[in-house]
């Protein structure tokens, strides 16, 4: 079924690149007015066309894009079936219809979403040659099936309206061209000097591909230089393993095989290369297994509360300047030999139990134990990290990390490197740049004149999906190709490439990198498609036909023997002295990309804006963390705007209390205070790459804080919910709703999840009425029971299924006044808990969604039956039905109904339309909605299934949530079938239902959560809800 | 003095008061009677389309199984409209110049899609599937009608909600044998042998009757 | 003219009426002189500039009623403050609030015509017109609460093309037959109670035009013998009806919560406090617009102290048995030992709405204690004062129970607040627009008190009353020199 | 006035209701019986004085709430359990007391209609045009006048005798009543 490109693709291609007409578009609306637009539609969505002709109807477009195929929705609000009220329809086939395309049916296609360069594996979803959901690709070894959420976001970006649709020539529209017709000009003055004035910037690039040409191009220009600059990179990681090893590496870590996990300032879990597939081995190893002593345990040292510190059994709050003398003292303890005496630390001296205990720890579990470093600390603590690794045997053979050859085409030190280009063009050096994605002019170091000093080159082009800063600062700007449009190929952490294959064609027009450099090479209007294949066509494999192997891989999404070549390296016994930790007075600013938006490529992906932070909660904005006591002691309260000073530089930020905050500390996100993005992003945030330096990348101190008055509402989806320090996760420990117990107890009492007052459960004969209502035919095959079981061991709370669940369920963006009022439609919510002492609490996460009761509240109260319930245990919630009197969410004890309580799906802007998933109905203001177990795939598989005339097997379907999990916290399945995973966790001792008491029978059940804590840190209590 | 109306008010407000009960009572009927017809359902009502497109011809008088043109009917949810391409398969070679088919000619030589009329459209919330109809054994004149008998197409049956309970509550009277889904002219000989017909594939092909009125199987 | 035999209020009764209270009609009063008296209100309208400047007043809400509907179907409920969890709010606490003030017309004219209580008379007939206009009220709220109001008929089982019903398990579908039969019902009995006195303005209107109005409306009631008594049967037996029919509405109401499994709301105490209640708010609202009217309009005579006094008695039962029913419910959440309900009223007393929950105790438990000095029943400007303040403290009674008990249920994690918009305060403001409005014309067009019935009191009060037989001393010349100069 | 014309009866007007009932008592003794009374307010044992007897009001009330019952049941228990059956939060589909107040206010609703419709029915009630309010003064019998009609039909009815007969009820005025 696969094929090498979306329908009708390179045709559609032609039609638009041939065209000049489109490129003076500024939005879709004007587009839609242009004959070239109208074609487009013709053959991309053949029945959609009709509806262009007329203003009046464009807000149907999704509706006839798919209902003429009778697969989407809009307008719930037309009762009963009277055609006469519906705009008369139009079908309008394809002239051709491309081979594989089979109206009404979903088509899949492996391709990858890079991030900082780094690409992971995803399956897309297509309708008639619009992608509408990305899914992890089981055969990547970066996804290993599982998806987070940037790169399930980036889908959202695709459709952007707000992205870059023109070639423009100093701000005014030109045509692409034009644009060639300058380039090869100035290229050719280029030729002449060699390439002396011609300078390249790009972000890390891993792509073969783009790194083959851009060598192609400094071949023909020898001094011609390539400059990298990527702003939130695991750069200390690199220069620290140089630092260690005397060579470029890259690190690839087995989480999986650590009984022992250290991370020192390290959110492996959520953040950085390779967060999937650490998430899945670190949630393997949350499971105690038969001897129930299987668990893994985790210890972070931090000073932000991050995804991995809220996950973690131990964790130690420590400002980032501490974690320097803390690993050292720790690396001594460990017998790592030639290492200097720490720097004098009052706060590392108080933890020598926590810091022996934690070695002796380390040590009883030598080759089995792992020491991770995060992108934020220095260079130094890299290198310690590998060489207690290696003084623990942890790189042995199968042992937890391993290094190989370096994935980046040229790794080197991008901060230098783009000094040298600034120095460079502020010294007049360079007459022609390339500035080939990224936007150094928003994300420069502030130490870093880019800004000023581009402004002296004669000639500079800007590639980008947006007109952005840096766009605003170049004569050229060219609209950039998504890389779900694009032909390429990207490399995971482990260098396994994956060939990049577009889903649709360019929505706006844009071409690629690498088509770019094509053009520039003097192939104008050479497909992505054709340079991708010469590079792979002579890296085909030994006995195999290039067709073949080309087609396998694009298939599967991964090109096999790709994997970068493992180096065995051994770390110097002499790391060099011990960098000077800066101390100096005032406050230490951490910086860090946010975790949603990252370094402000997201800014305008209102997913990832509403989708709250994990942990903190906050969506919208970003903000200054800090915790509890500082925040007591500068009287701030959340939203106070605060004066950051620090070097010299200021910004206003408002100010966040982040319990388990390290004191005397501030964390910062980037990514917002943009001065040019869309619609969603302006107005949002505050800029912290103003405050940022190259020579204190991660963190550094001296900044001081100012109250400026001001207050801002922080948009918290949980925190403004409760007004005292009280934390609600105590209340929700006495509750029952959360259940938490140590390895050892659970060793103690297997049931503890049903100890305690909220422990009983009613028994099935505890009620009334447990026949079915209404009794199955006689002598039908028994109905699926459907059911889910979270494992609140392995969830992290990266908050990838919310995402993952909004994407599939078309569940609208509400914006930041309406989450203000707690108004976000998220049918799935992960709820933060703080438990015990706000300086450094326990958390725990617990995703919130539908629990399909069988004795539901919500159905009972409803007065039009328009939430009732299936045979097959769904409370299954008819939006047609619906009168939006709201009751069902009232008496719905876990408040898992989201209400339309205006307009909140956008039905009006098209480009947006195409994002929907037309299984899905789009639900209209005044209807409630919430979580329907994926209704619309068990659909699909039962077809699938019936069809043939068998049965849906246990794992041929699986939730939206489900499938995103990195951990694997989330299955779903048929309970009634003992076989299934789901039943059998169903039967484990640790399955409760929250508020079970109540006898709503919740489908929807939680493993309670256990934690491995080192008894000699952590004296054993009784599990909390113990007679509680 | 103080009479205020004339003798024959006394008539007139009884007259008044039983016509208005009446009335009541009439214009209810009225409201349910148009709510069914084809004003509402569009029912009967045959659709003009941009070319006079026969299916009495094409597939009465020509013999063409549905499957020629409506190709995904056993496949996908959506039974498939012809693209140009496969009109011209045929008529590339007969009635060339035909008057009738020069939008036809056109379409695939401006490469421009034909832009027939809908005629049957289930309300965006109702999620029909072709290919699972089918192969539960729902023939297509069970829903379209008689097709070969129409030289152009109309809705044959209302398609409101209650028509679909209809058949989903009691399928037995309206499934027919696999190899005469496609067959037009097929029928049970009496309105028995279709019961037992009926319940004999009810059984054979796994029908769970009591599940097809659940909510979720037509609305998501 | 008829009114030279009328006893004159303003020469006796100040504000304050007639001092004692034990009258139900002042002494002097015939026949002739209530039928004059009353109709004449109607009939000869004398300009009554406070009538004016409340109509112009009531007319103004119901702009603002107008516009905040206006706006609420172009946005959708979203204008409200309501969010998540706390999805009902003011719409709902304004509908309970104005059934609840309902209450008390039916019940005066129902149950207390069932228990012989003459001095019902002379207010039944306005707190009957009242409950219409307040149920009228309270059907906006249910109606526009909704998330698509255009689909409101959704709730009634009619055939339609989906071939889908009601559920009838939902306490909102009982709402819906419980307020309309409620409705309906106050509307006959109020109808049939007004036939004879339509008979009585059609005989003695001047103006033709209102004269065959009131004609057609009289459906030709002539005072037969047979009539009266198959009259008396069916208004004795639409009391006997409507008794049980008043005590069901609130129930039912009052199960929209108690049906429910939310803390707060999950209560079998709430049918009979929440009727009491009602009960209560009614009287209030009887009292609150009984004090300015019988002023405005010198009825002193017949709205007298003796009705102030019983209604505020009514009131401090009702009020008591309400202030039962909130230490019931705080006992009830702490002796229960549930971790749901004790954290419920903990949270009422002490979370972030605790003023509410005070300020309702102190409206409607405190205050009405004064109600125990027969000093304080005697002074109207008092009763007026309490009676405001009782509407208030029902009103924040059902807020209390709605929104405090939303807002912080089971999931901590799905906790959240709750604050009113424009759009909520004009909807109120306007519904009570919307109220007065419709009162003020009734009070034109309709006799505010039964005439007929007044002729009964004063039939039955004749002995009693000191002197003056029936009236056919001052009767006849008073009476034909009017008809003459009507004719 | 013209005895020939023909009239609809004679009307006696009298002040006071006991007068009225004296009055009708002494005529239904004398032994005529097409005759009506006319009063501004219900008068105690005056219908019984003109020999009226039973009232069949109450029983149509009944039927009327037995009827609002039973079509409410009827229509529950046919919408939910036969028509369409749901699985509603895994309530029974007859779930009885769930369909208990609104079988109630159907009851109550459904009788108030039979006390009102079957008062104003039995009345003949709307009736517009009526003889009596050809009488002179006959408005006053919404005011403070009570009156006593003996219709031509009656079979005693004699002008001359009868208007004598009244005449010695001591009444306010006789009057000729123009059909």
């Amino acid at each position: 079924m696969r094929k090498t490109s979306g329908p009708d693709f390179s045709a559609l291609r032609a039609g638009l690149d041939g065209q000049t007409g489109p490129r003076f578009w500024r939005s879709l609306e004007e587009l839609a007015e242009t004959d070239e637009f109208t074609h487009y539609l013709h053959r991309e969505f053949p029945e959609a066309a009709s509806e262009w002709a007329d203003p009046t109807g464009r807000r149907n477009f999704l509706r006839l894009m798919g209902a003429s195929l009778a697969l989407a929705g809009v307008g719930v609000t037309a009762p009963g079936c009277d055609v006469y009220n519906d705009p008369p329809e139009k079908i309008l086939p394809y002239v051709r219809q491309p081979e594989n395309i089979v109206l009404g049916k979903a088509l899949h296609y492996a391709t990858a979403v890079s991030l900082g360069g780094v690409g992971t594996g995803v399956v897309a979803e297509t309708h008639e040659g619009r992608p509408t959901m990305l899914e992890g690709n089981p055969k990547h070894p970066d996804s290993l099936g599982a998806i987070d959420a940037l790169t399930q976001a980036s889908l959202l970006g695709l459709y952007d309206p707000d992205r870059s649709q023109v070639v423009a020539k100093a701000r005014a529209i030109s045509t692409y061209d034009s644009f060639l017709g300058a380039t090869l000009g100035v290229m050719d003055a280029q030729r002449a000097k060699k390439g002396a004035g011609l300078r390249l910037l790009t972000p890390s690039i891993t792509s073969p591909t783009l790194a083959r040409q851009i060598r192609a191009l400094l071949a023909e220009f020898p001094d011609a230089k390539w400059h990298q600059y990527e702003p939130a990179a695991p750069h200390a990681a690199r220069a620290g393993l140089k630092l260690a090893f005397g060579r470029d590496v890259s690190v690839r870590h087995r989480v999986r095989n650590a009984n022992v996990i250290l991370a020192l300032d390290a959110d492996f879990l959520a953040n950085g290369v390779g967060r999937l597939a650490d998430a899945r081995g670190y949630g393997i190893r949350r499971d105690p297994g038969p001897d129930k002593n299987g668990m893994n345990r985790l210890y972070a040292v931090e000073p932000t509360l991050t995804v991995t510190g809220s996950s973690a059994d131990h964790r130690l709050p420590l400002k980032a300047a501490d974690v320097l003398p803390f690993a050292l003292t720790l690396a001594r303890k460990l017998g790592v030999s030639g290492l200097p005496e720490p720097p004098a630390s009052t706060a590392v001296a108080a933890q020598a139990r926590f810091i022996e205990a934690l070695a002796k720890d380390l040590q009883a579990h030598k080759g089995k134990s792992l020491v991770l470093v995060g992108a934020n600390q220095p260079p130094y603590v890299h290198a310690l990290g590998a060489a207690i690794n290696h003084a623990l045997g942890n790189d042995g053979p199968d042992g937890t990390v391993e290094y190989a050859e370096p994935i980046e085409a040229e790794p080197v030190d991008h901060f230098a490197s783009l000094a040298d280009l600034c120095k460079a063009m502020a010294a007049g050096k360079v007459d022609v740049l390339f500035v080939l994605g990224g936007n150094p002019a928003y994300t420069a170091p502030a130490d870093v004149a880019f800004a000023e000093s581009v402004k002296k080159v004669p000639f500079k082009v800007h590639l980008g999906l947006y007109e952005d800063e840096t766009a605003a600062l170049c004569d050229w700007h060219v609209a950039e190709a998504h890389e779900l449009e694009a032909w390429g190929d990207v490399r995971g952490r482990d260098g396994t490439v994956t060939i990049q294959q577009p889903l649709i064609a360019p929505l706006y027009g844009g071409v690629s990198a690498i088509e770019l450099i094509s053009g520039v090479l003097g192939h104008p209007g050479r497909e992505g498609y054709e340079t991708v294949r010469e590079t792979w066509r002579d890296k085909t494999p030994k006995g195999q036909d290039f067709e073949t192997f080309w087609r396998t891989s694009i298939h599967d999404g991964v090109v096999a023997g790709t994997a970068a070549a493992v180096v065995k390296v051994e770390p110097k016994a002499d790391l060099g002295p011990v960098p000077a930790v800066e101390t100096g007075e005032g406050f230490e600013l951490v910086f860090r990309p946010d975790p949603t938006v990252w370094d402000g490529r997201y800014t305008n992906n209102g997913w990832l804006q509403e989708l709250p932070k994990p942990v903190t909660k906050l969506t919208w904005d970003n903000a200054a963390f800090m915790s509890l006591a500082t925040a007591e002691r500068l009287g701030a309260v959340d939203g106070d705007v605060f004066e950051v000073a620090y070097k010299g530089r200021k910004v206003e930020a408002p100010v966040m209390v982040l319990p388990g905050h390290a004191e005397g500390s501030i964390t910062v996100h980037f990514g917002y205070g943009r001065s040019r993005t869309g619609r969603v992003g302006s107005g949002t945030g505050f800029n912290a790459f103003a405050l940022w330096t190259s020579d204190a990348p991660g963190f550094g101190p001296g900044a001081s804080v100012r109250k400026t008055g001001a207050t801002v509402r922080l948009a918290s989806t949980q925190e403004h919910r409760n007004v005292d320090w009280n934390l609600p996760g105590n209340t929700a420990k006495e509750r029952g709703i959360v259940r938490v117990a140590t390895q050892a107890e659970y060793r103690e009492h297997p049931d503890f999840a049903h100890h305690g007052e909220h422990g009983h459960e009613p028994k099935k004969g505890d009620t009334l009425y447990n026949a079915d209502f209404p009794p199955p035919t006689p002598g039908s095959e028994p109905d699926y029971q459907w059911g889910m079981v979270i494992n609140l061991s392995a969830c992290t709370g990266c908050e990838a299924c919310v995402l993952a669940c909004q994407a599939e369920n078309n569940i609208p963006v509400v914006g930041k006044a309406q989450v203000l009022n707690s108004r976000e439609m998220h049918w799935l919510e992960i709820d933060r808990y703080y438990e015990g002492d706000p300086a450094n609490p326990s958390v725990h996460h617990q995703p919130r969604l539908c629990m399909h009761c069988e004795k539901a509240p919500c159905e009972v109260v409803c007065p039009v039956a328009a939430t009732a319930h299936d045979h097959e245990g769904l409370n299954v919630m008819i939006y047609n039905r619906c009168v939006g009197t709201r009751y069902c969410s009232n008496n719905c004890p876990y408040k898992v109904r989201h209400f339309n309580f205006l307009q909140f799906a956008d039905l009006r802007t098209p480009s947006l339309a195409l994002v929907n998933n037309p299984d899905v109905t789009v639900r209209t203001r005044g209807v409630m909605e919430k979580c329907t177990y994926c209704t619309q795939r068990i659909s699909q598989a039962r077809y699938a299934a019936e069809i043939k005339g068998g049965r849906i097997a246990d794992g041929d379907l699986v939730t939206a949530c489900q499938s995103a999990c990195p951990t694997r916290a989330i299955v779903f399945g048929d309970i009634a079938d003992e076989s299934t995973a789901v039943a059998k966790l169903k039967a484990d001792e640790r399955n409760y239902g929250m508020l079970a008491e109540l006898n709503t029978r919740p489908r929807t059940s939680y493993l309670a959560k256990l934690r491995n804590p080192n008894p000699e840190i952590e004296t054993q209590t009784e599990p909390t809800h113990h007679g509680v | 003095m103080a009479q205020v109306f004339h003798p024959s008010m006394n008539t007139f407000a009884r007259v008044t008061i039983f016509g208005a009960v009446f009335f009541a009572v009439g214009l209810l009927g009225v409201v349910y009677a148009v709510f069914r017809s084809p004003y509402m359902t569009g029912q009967y009502v045959a659709v003009d389309q941009p070319i006079q497109f026969s299916h009495e011809h094409h597939v009465n008088a020509l013999g063409l199984d549905c499957r020629y043109c409506h190709t995904s009917v056993e496949t996908s949810s959506f039974a498939g409209i012809p693209p140009t391409e496969t009109c011209m398969t045929c008529h590339s070679q007969i009635w060339r110049d035909s008057a009738m088919l020069a939008p036809v000619r056109e379409s695939l030589a401006k490469n421009e899609p034909i832009r027939w009329n809908r005629v049957h459209d289930v309300p965006d919330y109702a999620y029909f599937n072709h290919s699972i109809h089918v192969a539960k054994g729902v023939g297509c004149a069970s829903c379209h009608g008689r097709v070969d008998q129409m030289p152009l197409i109309w809705k044959d049956q209302p398609l409101t909600m209650e028509w679909c309970l209809g058949c989903h509550r009691e399928p037995e009277k309206h499934l027919r044998p696999r190899e005469e889904i496609f067959n037009m002219k097929w029928a049970a000989a009496s309105e028995r042998e279709q019961l037992e017909l009926g319940r004999k594939l009810v059984e054979k092909n796994h029908v769970p009757v009591h599940r097809l009125s659940d909510c979720s199987t037509c609305h998501r | 003219m008829a009114s030279e035999s009328l006893p004159r209020p303003g020469g006796r009764g100040d504000g304050e009426g007639h001092g004692d209270g034990r009258h139900v009609l002042a002494p002097g009063h015939t026949f002739a002189t209530v039928t004059d008296k009353i109709s004449a209100l109607v009939l000869t309208r004398p300009f009554n500039w406070r009538w004016f400047a409340g109509f112009s007043a009531s007319i103004a809400l119901v702009m603002l009623l107008s516009m905040t509907v206006v706006n609420l179907l172009t946005f959708g409920p979203g204008v409200w403050g309501l969010d998540s969890p706390v999805m009902w709010a003011w719409d709902i606490t304004n509908f309970v609030w104005w059934i609840g003030i309902g209450h008390a017309g039916t019940l005066i004219s129902a149950i207390l015509l069932l228990l012989k209580q003459e001095w019902r008379t002379s207010i039944n007939r306005f707190a009957e017109a009242m409950t219409l206009f307040a149920v009228a009220c309270a059907g906006l709220f249910p109606l526009l609460h909704m998330g698509r109001p255009w689909f409101f008929y959704w709730l009634t089982p009619y055939p339609n093309t989906m071939a889908m019903w009601p559920q009838w398990r939902s306490p909102l579908v009982w709402d819906v037959f419980a307020v309309s039969t409620y409705g309906t019902v106050s509307l006959l009995f109020w109808y049939v109670g007004l036939i004879p006195d339509l008979a009585t303005l059609r005989d003695r209107a001047q103006n033709k035009l209102a004269r065959i109005i009131y004609a057609v409306l009289a459906l030709g009631w002539r005072g037969s013998a047979i009539h009266w008594h198959r009259y008396r049967t069916a208004y004795l037996l639409l009391a006997g009806l409507a008794t049980p029919l008043v005590v069901s509405v609130h129930t039912v109401v009052s199960l929209d919560f108690s049906g429910g499994i939310e803390p707060g709301w999950h209560s079998t105490i709430f049918p009979p406090y929440f009727v009491a209640g009602a009960i209560y708010s009614g009287f209030a609202m009887v009292m609150t617009l009984a004090i300015p009217l019988r002023k405005a309009f010198e009825l002193q005579d017949m709205i007298t102290m003796k009705h102030l006094d019983n209604m505020a008695k009514v009131m401090l039962t009702t009020g008591l048995l309400v202030t039962y029913g909130y230490g019931m419910e705080a006992f009830f959440s702490y002796y229960s030992a549930n971790t749901y309900e004790g954290f419920l009223q903990h949270n009422r007393m002490t979370g972030p709405y605790w003023h509410t929950y005070y300020l309702l105790i102190l409206c409607n438990c405190i205050t009405i204690q004064f109600l125990w000095l027969p000093a304080v029943r005697r002074n109207v400007y008092m009763l007026f004062a309490i009676s405001i303040v009782v509407n208030i403290g029902m009103w924040l009674e059902r807020y209390v129970i709605i929104v405090t008990s939303l807002h912080r249920d089971f999931v901590p994690a799905a906790w959240g607040m709750f604050r009113a918009t424009f759009w909520d305060y004009g909807m109120y403001w306007g519904s009570i627009g919307l109220f007065f409005f419709l009162l003020f014309i009734f009070i034109r067009v309709l006799p505010v008190i039964s005439i007929a019935e007044m002729r009964e009191l004063v039939h039955e009060t004749a002995g009693r009353n000191g002197g003056h037989g029936h009236g056919h001393v001052a009767g006849p010349e008073g009476a034909s020199s009017s008809v003459t100069t009507g004719a | 006035m013209d005895d020939t014309a023909p009239i609809y009866g004679l009307m006696a007007e009298y002040t006071t209701p006991e007068a009225l009932v004296d009055a009708a008592q002494r005529a239904y003794a004398e032994g005529y019986r097409k005759m009506d009374a006319y009063s501004p307010l219900p008068v105690e044992g005056l219908a019984e004085a003109m020999g009226f007897s039973h009232n069949r009001l109450p029983l149509l009330v009944l039927i009327g709430g037995l009827a609002g019952a039973a079509t409410a049941v009827a229509m529950m228990y046919f919408s939910a359990v036969i028509n369409y059956p749901l699985n509603i939060g895994g309530r029974p589909l007859a779930s009885w007391p769930a369909f208990v107040p609104i079988t109630f206010e159907l009851t109550i609703l459904f009788a108030s209609f039979a006390a009102v419709f079957g008062m104003l029915g039995l009345n003949g009630l709307p009736m517009p045009y009526h003889p009596v309010f050809n009488a002179p003064g006959f408005a006053m019998a919404s005011r403070n006048r009570f009156f006593l009609c003996i219709a031509a039909r009656a079979r005693k009815f004699d002008p001359a005798a009868t208007r004598q007969f009244l005449e010695g009820l001591a009444p306010k005025a006789v009057v000729e009543v123009a059909p």
